[in-house]
């Protein structure tokens, strides 16, 4: 039932993928993403995430509202089509060759619905649900492994976080240098 | 403490130290620099027949190092002296480099570890790019190609000493003896050999000598490629032909092969040349011929000839470029075009360059002759057993012998000889005497190696290193020299018998307009035709547009593929990613597959 | 030394604390920064000969996060921090001059250490996954710091093409997670032992071989090197070719190969022929270039392709060989970027026709960058020279006699190429050089001086790091390699 | 099946990254590349008839065990989303940037550092 549910929503989101990378107009793109972001959202909802979908709803808001702030006053521009063909026809063969490759692998994971902890006892996610509430005192076992037993992946994605958005800023930054330089700087004249 | 490692350890302290102090002191530098190479030379002299301990094996200080490590510091004293008042400007680093390139000849000479010789083989590359580089920055490009050429030929030295490594296991040169049985003990040889030709200038690796000549400071000249790396490179030859691989006789051929084309090419391409300084560094390149063969002719007379000859050609090559150095210094050229007459304002640097250019002709009684000849009759005796083409070897050093010969009297003519050029300057006269002091005491070398030939160079010095020299077949050279002397006898009685009585010099009547100053003779024209002739004209356009060279022939096809690949760098963003693709799809498949 | 989370903790919380304490202190970004990496510097050589696994938290390594020392992480760890030091250092007068924003440009340079640091100390693959990006976020924007069209494209370059790797690596770690449950590389390794290869393997360790010789600047993933590397400030250059594409490239490379997967005979292979190819195509494309960086960085791709050449190789021989190699790349290359960043702090130069005859007016700079040149060249008596010794004699043990004349070759090139800067910048004259370029210019500040001088003499005498050989400095980072799969796995979980 | 349509949509964003002229494109890709692999994590730690891994009566942990969800790649997850946002917000700087340097979102005129 969630199998074919959830089928239909990554149909979906293939379709609406593929419109908003072929779509001229940026804004609209853009649109179709937020919806594959909704979709994705639903999805972690059906299997069993709720914190993770409400937190890629909220990202989804923000990450919308990020990309229309980039589009939304250079909308005249628009470039369609793709790179010239020669490259564009080896590029899409490339991609095909690699997409039958990794099917390969793809057809080999566990049946959809049996999780891979099943086979291992010893998985630490087993550890987790076994013994989580008891180590850490948490009735949620998320909210255990991402503060305590895996605290360091936290630490480390908020450093990440930090890095970007203090580098979004410092890229925005009105005078990036003291001196104003000549452009042929980096030239190599000829 | 053993005392090498003072030895080496005293003249590279005192470069680092000529490094530091301010240039203003030119004359404490100099003092320095001076007693450095004086301490040396007597220390030489003093191990000469008591060689010091080895050190646990590390050095080795047999009758070769004996000979070369006298010539190395003999050549430095020398240069150090005639340096007195002419080098000037960054006198500290001159006399420093100069310093450090004496260390580390003692240590790569002396070192029995084949990694601590490429050590200080590799410091004399760098000391011999940078004391290039004191010509300004004229002197760029060509410092920049030495180093190319020096420092890549090390390179292969490095993977000759890896080779060896692997092959026997051990890295001291006494312990090693290689028979060449499988091609990587050939390709190792080759290696050894590259390096060495490299450092002397044999062809195909001679182009950066001529390439310098014209730029770099002229004692720099004298002191690296004409005498110490030739003692260095053909050192590094002989050890490698005497001690490292045993005879194989088709690469012996291919050496003295090479080493025959060295000497005919080379003196082909001097025999064209208007600037004094470049004639001199082709000749440099054509007489490391001459060693080449005679160690490559596996005799034990052309062995001792080749080492013979190493150390006469670094005397009288010495003595040329200071006589140069000279001319250059009182008369502001060394063009052959601007030069003219100068044998009678500088009648002491004339008559010892005269001297040092009949030595490298091979006139008797100077030292050039019986070195030349030593090797004539190794290639006889090696074509007695094994090789069948030694009447080719002969007649091409001989050919190059007359060329040589040839070539020195144009440049005499050009300089000394003939009117005084209108271009030179007006008040010409001798050197400091300490520059003279130099340049006399090399061509009185020339002479007392010549007459004293056996007494002095070949019994105290060569012997011991190639034992078993027939001594009836050395001092058998008598008959050749009576005919020779007779002939110049007759030469010049002919000369005096047939010179015209009276000469009536009149001046030059140009329909009353004064004569333009491309109407004398001025030398440099006499071998034109030969430029011109056919086989020869393509010869020489080969060489002028540099397709002969191995740096330019190397460089191209390094560009070609340069060009080829900053084609497909775009710089776009997707062609970069589908590259990453397509690498992926390789892994993927040889993955898959395996 | 055992607490090893203080090589995270410490940079990110100065990261963190350096945005806001500089409004009051003007100062503090430039002494915070050196101090903090010189801090870690010494903390790192405190790790020297030691092997410890640090539990994070004290959870067990199972299911908990560890951290791992042992001889191959501690070396990378000297190795990163050393050049970060001196990269701290140098910047404090380069940004000063140059850029604007100096508390970001600190504050993300050392978000970039604790992600290095971080990535070469853990023992968790999504954790070095995270840790990863941390590094590489900082340094997208560190690359595009001025802000100028080409500084932001090549920015922009350098962002997409790692971002692709990243998300290889992610999906390989998804697909690893999905098979064996488990995110610890012990864990993992030994799993990987037990569980015949099958297809889902495979393709991970190609995505992940990708993903990582991506950040490796192996050919045919070296697209962004160039680019990013001239952009660059100077001293973040430094930090990109000494640290960045070392322990995110190379040393995860190398640790997934050899203690995860485990070498055999493909990968070896293919790991010398792309070696091999990096070293010609490296060398070559920096022959043609007149930019002082961009020449600079194409050889980094060439002497990674020595280090992966030398760890295909495989020879406790090579291994040794490859690791000395990373150091001495670690030396003399950022000293190299430390060079141009001192002639275009007095001069405004980086094309080599504009510049000439500094050798006299820059004489730190340029003796620095003289044996520096020499040391990448392997000339003798220098550091590169040993390491790169090494490699051909391990290539022509190992019965590969013709990539050991490959190296040599590639060594010759770079010997060509580095004779072109020295002859264009310090000796000679370029071709359109005037005067007026250099009248004015003088000596770099001192601080710029020490971090050249430091590296110049570590490039002159790193070779008697080598006295012992393999029972020397490198014998617990060599061994930690060579033993393979096992010894790490019994280090990890202790069975 | 539904993996393998994850790993459509994985290759559908690579085709935008790999393809696509335009920076907000490849911007897109890179998300598209994100969304999948995240959704590719949470699907493989799904069970059939599984519960959401919080413990509601503490009595039930064995059976917790048995019949919840895989914990571990939602952590992941959530990091992974987070760092996402991060990666995005810079990116899109930098694309602003480009576009008031360059006047155009087209990658391939920006290729003034090339050979």
């Amino acid at each position: 039932m969630i199998e074919a549910l959830i089928s239909m929503l990554l149909v979906f989101m293939i379709i609406a993928a593929t419109i908003a990378l072929e779509m001229t107009d940026l804004l609209s793109a853009v649109i179709s993403i937020g919806a594959v972001g909704i979709v994705v959202s639903i999805c972690f909802l059906l299997v069993g995430a709720p914190d993770i979908a409400s937190t890629q709803l909220v990202v989804e808001v923000l990450t919308i509202v990020i990309l229309i702030r980039a589009t939304i006053r250079h909308d005249l521009v628009t470039i369609d089509g793709d790179r010239e063909f020669f490259g564009l026809t080896v590029t899409i063969a490339l991609l095909l060759v690699f997409f039958i490759f990794g099917l390969k692998a793809f057809w080999n994971l566990p049946e959809f619905g049996v999780p891979a902890i099943s086979e291992f006892p010893d998985a630490a996610s087993n550890h987790y649900l076994l013994k989580g509430f008891e180590e850490t005192g948490s009735r949620n076992i998320l909210a255990a492994i991402i503060f305590d037993y895996r605290g360091v992946d936290t630490f480390a994605q908020l450093c990440a976080l930090f890095a970007g958005i203090w580098g979004a800023f410092a890229i925005m930054r009105v005078q990036s240098k003291k001196k104003k330089k000549k452009e042929d700087l980096y030239h190599d004249k000829k | 403490m053993n005392i090498i490692y003072y030895l080496i350890g005293l003249p590279i302290a005192a470069g680092l130290a000529c490094l530091i102090i301010p240039e203003r002191a030119r004359v404490l530098i100099w003092g320095i620099a001076f007693d450095v190479c004086f301490i040396l030379f007597s220390a030489f002299l003093f191990f000469f027949s008591r060689p010091p301990d080895p050190a646990n094996g590390m050095f080795v200080w047999d009758a070769l190092a004996n000979l070369t490590l006298l010539g190395a510091g003999f050549f430095s004293l020398i240069v150090c002296v005639y340096s007195y008042k002419m080098i000037v400007e960054s006198a500290g680093r001159y006399y420093g480099y100069l310093l450090i390139t004496l260390g580390a000849t003692i240590g790569a000479v002396a070192s029995n570890n084949l990694i601590l010789m490429s050590v200080f083989w590799g410091i004399l590359a760098i000391t011999l790019y940078l004391m290039i580089n004191l010509g300004g920055s004229d002197a760029a490009y060509p410092a920049k190609k030495t180093f190319i050429m020096v420092g890549g030929s090390d390179s292969f030295l490095i993977l000759g000493i890896a080779i060896i490594w692997v092959l026997t296991g051990s890295l001291n040169i006494t312990e090693i003896r290689i028979q060449i049985d499988s091609w990587l003990a050939a390709s190792a040889f080759l290696c050894f050999v590259c390096a060495s030709f490299a450092k002397a200038g044999g062809m195909p690796l001679h182009t950066w000598i001529p390439e310098i000549s014209e730029k770099a400071p002229v004692s720099v000249m004298a002191c690296l490629p004409a005498s110490l790396d030739k003692l260095l490179g053909i050192y590094l030859l002989a050890r490698v032909c005497l001690n490292l691989f045993s005879y194989h006789e088709s690469l012996w051929f291919l050496l003295r092969l090479l080493g025959s084309i060295t000497i005919v090419a080379a003196v082909f391409l001097a025999l064209i040349q208007h600037n004094m300084k470049k004639l001199l560094a082709y000749h440099a390149v054509s007489q490391v011929g001459y060693m080449i063969v005679g160690i490559a002719s596996g005799t034990p007379v052309g062995i001792a000839g080749g080492l013979f000859h190493m150390l006469n050609h670094a005397i009288y090559k010495c003595c040329l470029f200071l006589g140069a150095g000279n001319v250059e210094k009182q008369a502001g050229s060394t063009e052959l075009d601007n030069l003219g007459g100068l044998g009678r304002v500088l009648p002491v640097t004339f008559t010892c360059f005269l001297f040092a250019s009949l030595a490298i002709s091979g006139i008797p009684p100077f030292n050039g002759f019986f070195s030349k000849w030593m090797i004539y009759q190794g290639l006889v005796e090696s074509g007695k057993s094994t090789d069948q083409s030694w009447i080719l070897w002969i007649v091409m050093a001989m050919v190059g012998s007359g060329l040589t010969l040839a070539s020195f009297m144009k440049i005499i003519h050009a300089t000394f000889l003939g009117h005084v050029s209108s271009n030179l300057k007006k008040r010409i006269f001798e050197p400091h005497w300490t520059a003279l002091f130099s340049v006399i005491v090399l061509a009185a070398l020339c002479l007392v190696f010549g007459i004293f030939y056996y007494r002095i160079p070949l019994k105290l010095m060569i012997a011991p290193i190639s034992q078993g020299i027939n001594i009836q077949n050395v001092s058998g050279m008598f008959l050749p020299l009576a005919f020779i002397v007779c002939g110049i006898i007759l030469g010049i009685i002919l000369y005096f018998v047939l010179k015209p009585r009276s000469i009536r010099i009149a001046p030059v009547f140009v329909g009353g307009e004064t004569p333009a100053e491309g109407m004398k003779v001025s030398g440099t024209d006499f071998y034109n035709p030969i430029r011109s002739a056919r086989f020869f004209k393509t010869m020489y356009r080969a060489s002028e547009n540099k397709s002969t060279d191995i740096y330019d022939v190397f460089k191209s096809i390094a560009s070609y593929f340069t060009e080829g690949l900053r084609v497909i760098h775009t710089g776009i963003l997707g062609t970069y990613l589908t590259w990453i693709l397509f690498g992926l799809m390789i892994f993927l498949y040889l993955f898959v597959k395996w | 030394m055992d607490n090893l989370s203080l090589f995270i903790s410490i940079p990110a919380a100065v990261a963190f604390f350096i945005p806001i304490a500089s409004h009051r202190f003007k100062w503090f970004p430039d002494v915070s920064a050196s101090v903090t990496t010189f801090i870690l510097l010494l903390l790192s050589l405190m790790t020297l000969n030691h092997e410890t696994v640090y539990r994070m938290g004290n959870w067990p390594a199972s299911y908990g996060i560890v951290f791992v020392l042992d001889g191959f992480s501690c070396m990378m760890l000297i190795i990163v921090n050393l050049i970060c030091f001196l990269a701290a250092l140098f910047s404090v007068d380069y940004i000063e001059k140059f850029y604007t924003s100096k508390l970001r440009y600190y504050s993300l340079l050392l978000l970039v250490v604790t992600g290095m640091n971080g990535t070469i100390l853990t023992g968790d693959i999504f954790n070095l996954f995270i840790f990863l990006e941390v590094a590489l976020i900082a340094s997208y924007t560190l690359v595009g710091f001025g802000c100028s069209s080409r500084n932001l494209e090549a920015s922009f370059k350098y962002l997409a093409i790692n971002l692709l790797a990243s998300y290889f690596i992610l999906l390989a770690i998804a697909l690893l997670y999905g098979k064996f449950a488990s995110l610890n590389m012990a864990v993992l390794s030994q799993l990987m032992k037990v569980n015949p290869v099958d297809n889902i393997m495979v393709f991970a360790f190609v995505l992940l071989f990708v993903g990582f010789g991506i950040k490796a600047a192996m050919v045919p993933f070296h697209g962004w090197v160039a680019d990013a590397y001239t952009s660059a400030p100077a001293p973040v250059s430094a930090i990109l070719a000494g640290g960045i594409i070392k322990a995110l490239g190379i040393y995860v490379l190398m640790r997934f190969v050899y203690n995860i997967f485990g070498m055999n005979y493909l990968i070896s292979t293919i790991f010398i022929y792309a070696g091999a190819m990096s070293i010609v195509v490296g060398v070559l494309m920096a022959l043609g270039q007149w930019n002082f960086k961009r020449l600079l960085a194409y050889h980094s791709i060439s002497q990674m392709g020595y280090i992966v050449l030398a760890f295909g190789i495989g020879t406790p021989l090579a291994i040794l060989g490859g690791i000395f190699h990373i150091l001495n790349h670690s030396l003399f290359k950022p000293l190299l970027f430390l060079n141009a960043g001192s002639v275009e702090y007095e001069t405004g130069k980086r094309n080599l026709n504009n510049m000439g005859s500094l050798s006299k007016k820059m004489p730190v700079t340029a003796v620095s960058s003289l044996i520096a040149s020499f040391s990448i060249s392997g000339i003798p008596p220098f550091s590169g020279f040993w390491s790169k010794f090494l490699i051909i004699v391990a290539a022509i043990q190992a019965d590969k006699p013709v990539f050991a004349l490959w190296a040599v070759i590639g060594s010759i090139l770079t010997l060509a190429s580095f004779s072109k800067i020295q002859r264009y910048v310090f000796f000679g004259k370029g071709k359109y050089f005037k005067d007026e370029v250099i009248s004015e210019v003088k000596e770099v500040p001192y601080l710029m001086r020490v971090s050249m001088i430091v590296l110049a003499i570590f490039c002159s005498f790193a070779g008697f790091l080598l006295l012992g050989g393999l029972n020397g400095i490198f014998g617990p980072a060599v061994n930690a390699l060579a033993g393979g799969t096992d010894l790490y796995i019994t280090r990890i979980l202790g069975r | 099946m539904i993996y393998t349509l994850c790993f459509i949509l994985f290759v559908i964003g690579l085709y935008g990254v790999v393809c696509k002229k335009n920076i907000v494109k490849i911007i897109l890709g890179f998300l598209i590349m994100e969304y999948s692999i995240n959704l590719f994590l949470i699907l493989l730690g799904w069970r059939k008839q599984g519960f959401v891994p919080v413990v509601e009566n503490l009595a039930g942990v064995e059976n917790l065990v048995a019949q919840s969800v895989d914990p571990l790649p939602q952590a992941m997850v959530l990091i992974s989303i987070i760092l996402g946002l991060g990666i995005l917000s810079l990116m899109v700087s930098i694309a602003i940037r480009l576009y008031q340097r360059y006047g155009t979102f087209d990658i391939t005129e920006m290729n003034k550092l090339k050979n």
